[in-house]
């Protein structure tokens, strides 16, 4: 057998095999162990897949033998390579710290159990992600999501629970849509292959169930990526998960969603009748700047900071869907490019957060008086990620802007430039508030208060590192961005 | 419902029946209609039927969370290894022709019919636990 | 061509060697006396590294090093041009000169954090050497950027309830402007003409509508803040409450020349005279910055503090450069080139001097200072010769810059500026001079005498050296001009 | 008129699926008490489901299971095996979702939405 024939399966086999294998382990303790080893495999993994795509170009695997379009195949393309790379690499950075950063009440049993849907939840994402088959992307949607749902309601606090409720109803909703949207498409075409698909609705195009089709999966993805006015469940569900959770998710569920919504726009719908005829573009960048205006006010005004950073997430989703929606091609660079570096920045937040969680008890603003002075690489951290979210040269942000801006220019839509750089500034007010008082405030005169454990300093590090590193050399997003953005706009 | 002793006493008679036919719509799925998810919701009402009559202790007593955690796991990795099998015998995942080096029909046999059984093994036990994990905290 | 190769590592060399200090500081941050030394060496071998770099450069032009950048296709790249050069030059030997003057003024003046105010110190000269030695925009921007950030630390270094409203008031402005303001304009230079690089002549010439060059010309001049044109020049009196070596060598030399230099680079080198001086668009910022420069020397008329008064006139005198390059003539441009190097001693010359006020008296008005003069004789003989030069008066290199600026003014018969040069030439009088005098002519007040005496020797050593520095730039201007002219050749330009 | 009615017939799925997902979906956003919000999602689900399986269905075809007659029709299955797929999801979902409503209860005391919400009021 070859090894690296079979990555593509490998991708999410491996996770999937861990989570049961995880909640059998007859020693709990080796549970945590596992898991890490679990997700530094698929880590490993997904680096070889994009290796092998930046090499080879697309790779096509067929599920059980059978030829698309009648068997599910997983498809990887540079888009979904870097996706891979980056909801594998949280898991990997992010799962050593779990022990740290579910609730220090949680039993070595029930930990197991947190790692096994833990695990679940990485194969779903793994799977949107990798899965060419539209049906095959919704139950991975519902894998992930279920797992995440329940993920959530592990928070210590009672809202925790109420919080992935709502989240439940309304990812359910937002699923469902996409389900009825991939039905009409079948009823329509009689395929359920991404690729075929895109070749068949050409023709349907004039038809009503395609079009109703287009409008079905675009609203679930929007939920599903917490996408203005469709975020609701996103800041109770972050404030109130454990901080892991809230890591993890914050730097990866958003993103998914965002990929749903660009996968189907450019692989089956056709980019220049969603953006031509259908006008979609004037849904996504009104909604886009809107989401970033409001998410970042909003943002300011927050005192808990966990549902600040949510709040952020609005905001940079917002970017992420007014870049989709200008249709162009450095529009869509910049789309890709966010995914990636808002998942590294927001990562790295999250994780001051749980580092701050974990040494004062909660994240409110008010717990971070004087922090600069006794954890000064947390807030380091804090800082750096935090003029990454700003957009300040030399980090992630930057990039990711510049071409947001260059989409907005390019694309003759001025005020969508000027938007997006206003509502960056204020992004400036909401993470600047968080450095004063870090800072400038005296620290309450308790008991001293110590650096953050390195178990899980190391992964915040790691992930500030990376947010100035692909701020600096960005070969590999943009280069991959733009290939994949010529793939997926026909121009290899 | 323990003083309903008709209830009991058709209960106990009709247990088995029910798990044998949800056995027989597990094996049959190749063929007709059934196959394991329909298998395992049957196989899990047999006890839940027993459960609901004799009490939930009596059911734990039977059926440990311990073991329905290991049918679900199980019924998975089952699921999966036969995946695996196949990677290794030289198909793809979860090519069943390959699975015997003879007749691919007969592989083809074997793969669904562990599939099927992985599956059915996960929906019972999945549906007996969450029965059981309502039912008790409820009892408490 | 042997040169070639290591001449055009110089530039980033520069930029690395202020930054290779600041783990050495770090490691000595328990013996001050270390720390210092390392500063001062580091200063001192910035100095040969510059002074190396400008010897190279009159022999040949200095090929650009390129660095693979964050963004496709846009390498960064450091280049050496003659403008550069000299704010390089005056950054560099500045540089070494407050840092005499700190020494002496952060240990008279106990203050606390002295390692935090070195380190990021350094990282601030880093990005200046950054900002001058920019091949393309995008370099230019990206320290620019650097420079912001790690300034904010100095100018909140007290941590009091001001500090942080002035730090809150000086990151919103120069991030709001540079973010909303300057990047859109860089993003649109770039989508227009499809280079960012610093070119001979400008590189917008023949490539965009009047409208949109206007557009964009304003985007520049707003958007680089730390010119402080108004609206936008609140943040510069703010930041006064930073140290004084802070607003000496960052707030009347560094930061703002920073800014000044960007405008008067992008104003020639992207715009280039002829579009600039085509547009509708350059007379009416003209307006603005000559408003500035009047407004500006009569809200300094007002002010009793005297940093206050010093940062008023710091805005004013940037504005002189941006009318230097809205002038949009070969001999305004040596004049605002020239201006950076001679408003720079004159201005620190005036901040040292305020800051020694401070540590000898304590004493921060104006109108505390009656008959100061003959307690502190040099500190306020200093004041004097640092006043003149910015004035414009013989024997100052002052002079020349505020000469070649009203001759620029007058080729283009641009009459209105020179009546603004000429105005402003009184103001500056008006506001600057009283201080001596009262210093000098007024009575000390009733048995203040005893308590005072000079500033710490280390200060003085240093006022010495750039109150010296005025008078040199009088009788040798010549190889500053001589090396800005190669700017204007396309054999001498980036 | 007739051509309506044909038009509204032959699309009557559509319809009936159309209005067990507005029912489900008013339910969903209407009722605050958190056991009708599950009922209203399983009503929208339903809709969806009703929705696959009819679509599936060919005039005269006879359930997908192979005879010896070569002119036999058959429905079509695959949408009714993803549909089963959905089917065991919103089982899924549903159990979670009331588990979560038992915790609810547990710690709030109450299944009513606004009371959750008044009860975390500062």
């Amino acid at each position: 057998m070859n090894l690296l024939a079979h990555l593509p399966a490998l991708q999410i086999v491996v996770p999937l095999v861990g989570a049961p294998i995880c909640a059998l382990l007859f020693n709990p303790r080796l549970a945590q162990p596992f898991a890490v080893l679990v997700s530094l495999v698929t880590f490993a993994i997904s680096i070889a897949l994009l290796n092998q795509v930046l090499a080879e170009g697309e790779v096509v695997y067929r599920m059980g033998g059978w030829e698309p379009p009648w068997g599910i195949v997983y498809v990887v393309d540079p888009l979904n390579a870097l996706l891979l790379c980056l909801v594998s690499g949280m898991a990997a950075i992010v799962m050593p710290a779990v022990r740290l950063g579910i609730g220090s009440e949680t039993t070595e049993r029930s930990r197991r159990l947190f790692l096994t849907l833990a695990l679940l939840a990485l194969t779903g994402m793994l799977g949107i992600v990798i899965t060419g088959d539209a049906f095959n992307l919704y139950v991975f949607l519902e894998i992930s999501s279920l797992s995440s749902y329940a993920l959530i309601a592990t928070g210590t606090d009672r809202r925790a629970a109420a919080a992935a409720f709502n989240y439940l109803v309304q990812g359910t909703v937002g699923a469902t849509f996409i389900l009825i949207g991939i039905g009409l498409l079948y009823m329509m075409t009689g395929t359920l292959n991404m690729a075929d698909l895109g070749e068949r609705v050409v023709d349907l195009r004039h038809t009503a169930p395609i079009q109703a089709a287009l409008a079905f999966i675009l609203v679930g993805a929007a939920v599903k990526a917490a996408l203005f006015p469709a975020h609701a469940w996103m800041p109770n569900a972050y404030t109130y998960a454990p901080s892991m959770v809230s890591a993890f998710f914050g730097a990866t569920a958003t993103k998914v969603g965002a990929y749903i919504m660009i996968r189907f726009i450019f692989t089956v719908f056709g980019a220049e009748w969603v953006f031509g005829d259908m006008m979609v573009g004037w849904v996504l960048v009104p909604l886009g700047i809107a989401a970033a205006f409001a998410g970042s006010l909003v943002a300011i005004w927050q005192t808990d900071l966990k549902r600040m950073l949510a709040y952020s997430s609005v905001a940079q989703v917002g970017y992420i869907s007014a870049a989709i929606g200008l249709g162009n091609k450095d529009g869509l660079i910049a789309a890709i490019v966010h995914v990636f570096n808002h998942g590294l920045m927001k990562g790295a937040l999250f994780m001051v957060m749980a580092c701050v969680i974990l040494r004062m008890g909660r994240a409110d603003i008010s717990s971070f008086r004087g922090l600069g002075r006794r954890m000064p690489v947390t807030m380091g951290c804090f800082v750096v990620a935090g003029l990454s979210m700003i957009g300040v040269p030399l980090t992630v942000g930057f990039v990711s802007k510049w071409y947001l801006i260059l989409g907005a220019v390019e694309a003759g839509m001025w005020p969508v430039a000027v938007l997006v750089v206003m509502s960056s500034l204020l992004a400036v007010v909401y993470i600047w508030r968080v450095v004063e008082v870090a800072y400038f405030a005296p620290p309450p005169d308790t008991a001293r208060v110590r650096e953050a454990p390195a178990l899980l300093l190391v992964p915040t590090l790691l992930l500030t590192v990376l947010c100035v590193a692909f701020g600096v050399a960005t070969d590999t997003t943009v280069g991959v961005a733009s290939y994949a953005v010529s793939f997926l706009m026909g121009e290899p | 419902m323990n003083e309903h002793l008709i209830v009991r006493v058709v209960t106990k008679m009709l247990v088995p029946f029910v798990l044998l036919f949800a056995i027989y719509v597990q094996m049959h799925g190749d063929f007709g209609p059934g196959g394991g998810f329909q298998a395992g919701v049957i196989f899990a009402t047999g006890f839940i039927v027993y459960g609901l009559v004799f009490g939930i202790e009596r059911l734990i007593k039977a059926l440990p969370l311990r073991i329905l955690l290991f049918g679900i796991s199980g019924g998975l990795l089952l699921y999966a290894g036969v995946g695996i099998a196949s990677l290794f015998a030289g198909g793809t995942y979860l090519d069943y022709g390959v699975l015997d080096s003879h007749d691919p029909v007969h592989g083809q046999h074997l793969g669904i019919l562990l599939v099927e059984l992985g599956v059915g093994i996960t929906v019972a036990s999945v549906m007996t636990a969450i029965f059981i994990t309502f039912a008790e905290r409820w009892h408490r | 061509m042997m040169t070639a190769l290591p001449a055009s590592w110089l530039p980033l060399i520069a930029i690395a060697v202020p930054l290779l200090c600041v783990p050495l500081i770090l490691f000595a941050r328990r013996f001050p006396d270390v720390r210092e030394t390392i500063t001062l060496g580091g200063a001192s071998l910035l100095i040969v590294i510059v002074a190396l770099l400008a010897w190279t450069l009159t022999l040949g032009p200095v090929v650009p090093l390129e660095v693979s950048g964050p963004i496709a296709n846009l390498p960064l790249t450091l280049s050496v041009e003659p403008l550069g050069m000299i704010f390089a030059l005056v950054a560099s030997f500045l540089w070494l000169v407050t840092t005499i003057y700190a020494v002496g003024y952060m240990r008279g003046h106990h203050e606390k954090n002295q390692t935090r105010f070195y380190v990021f110190f350094a990282i601030a000269i880093a990005a200046t050497m950054g900002i001058a030695f920019a091949g393309d925009l995008m370099t230019l921007f990206i320290f620019y950027e650097v420079l912001t950030l790690s300034t904010f630390p100095l100018v909140t270094h007290a941590g009091t309830d001001e500090a942080r409203r002035a730090g809150r008031l000086y990151l919103g402005i120069l991030m709001g402007s540079s973010i909303g303001l300057f990047l859109v304009a860089i993003v649109v230079t770039y989508t227009v003409a499809g280079t960012l690089e610093f070119q001979h002549g400008g590189i917008l010439a023949g490539k965009v509508e009047p409208a949109l060059a206007g557009l964009l010309l304003a985007l520049y001049v707003f958007g680089i803040g730390k010119v402080a044109v108004m609206p936008l020049h609140r943040w510069l009196p703010a930041a006064m409450v930073a140290p004084t070596p802070v607003s000496a060598l960052l707030h009347a030399v560094a930061v703002v020349k920073a800014g000044a230099f960007s405008v008067l680079k992008i104003a020639t080198f992207i715009f280039g005279f002829d579009l600039l001086g085509s547009l509708t668009a350059t007379g009416l910022l003209q307006a603005v910055a000559a408003f500035t420069v009047i407004a500006a020397s009569l809200v300094a008329l007002t002010k009793d503090n005297l940093k206050a008064r010093l940062a008023y006139s710091t805005i004013s005198q940037l504005s002189y450069i941006v009318l230097a390059a809205l002038i949009a003539d070969p001999a305004a441009f040596l004049g605002g080139g020239l201006h950076i190097a001679t408003h720079a001693f004159g201005k620190i010359t005036l901040f040292f001097c305020a800051g020694a006020i401070l540590v000898a008296a304590h004493k921060t008005d104006i109108s505390q200072l009656d008959g100061m003069g003959r307690v502190m004789p040099f500190t306020f003989g200093a004041f004097l010769i640092g006043s003149l030069s910015l004035i414009g008066l013989p024997p100052f290199g002052g002079l020349w810059s505020k000469w070649l600026l009203i001759e620029g003014a007058l080729d283009t018969q641009q009459w209105i500026l020179v009546a603004v040069f000429a105005t402003s030439t009184l103001l500056n009088i008006a506001y600057l001079l009283p201080i001596p005098f009262r210093a000098f002519f007024r009575p000390l007040p009733e048995g203040a005498s005893s308590r005072l005496h000079e500033a710490p020797m280390a200060c003085l050593v240093a006022i010495a050296i750039t109150s010296a520095g005025c008078v040199v730039l009088f009788f040798a201007p010549d190889p500053l001009i001589d090396l800005l002219a190669r700017a204007l050749t396309r054999q001498g330009s980036p | 008129m007739t051509e309506a009615l044909v038009f509204f017939m032959a699309h009557a799925n559509t319809w009936a699926a159309t209005a067990l997902l507005c029912v489900g979906l008013w339910v969903i956003m209407v009722r605050g008490n958190l056991f009708k919000k599950v009922i209203g999602l399983n009503i929208f689900q339903t809709g969806v489901f009703l929705f696959y399986i009819s679509m599936g269905y060919v005039r005269g075809g006879t359930a997908p299971i192979v005879v010896d007659d070569p002119d036999a029709v058959y429905s079509n299955p695959l949408p009714h095996v993803l549909i089963l797929t959905a089917i065991v999801v919103s089982v899924a979902t549903t159990s979670l979702a009331l588990a979560l409503i038992v915790r609810i209860r547990e710690s709030y005391g109450t299944t009513e939405e606004d009371d959750v919400i008044a009860a975390d009021e500062p």
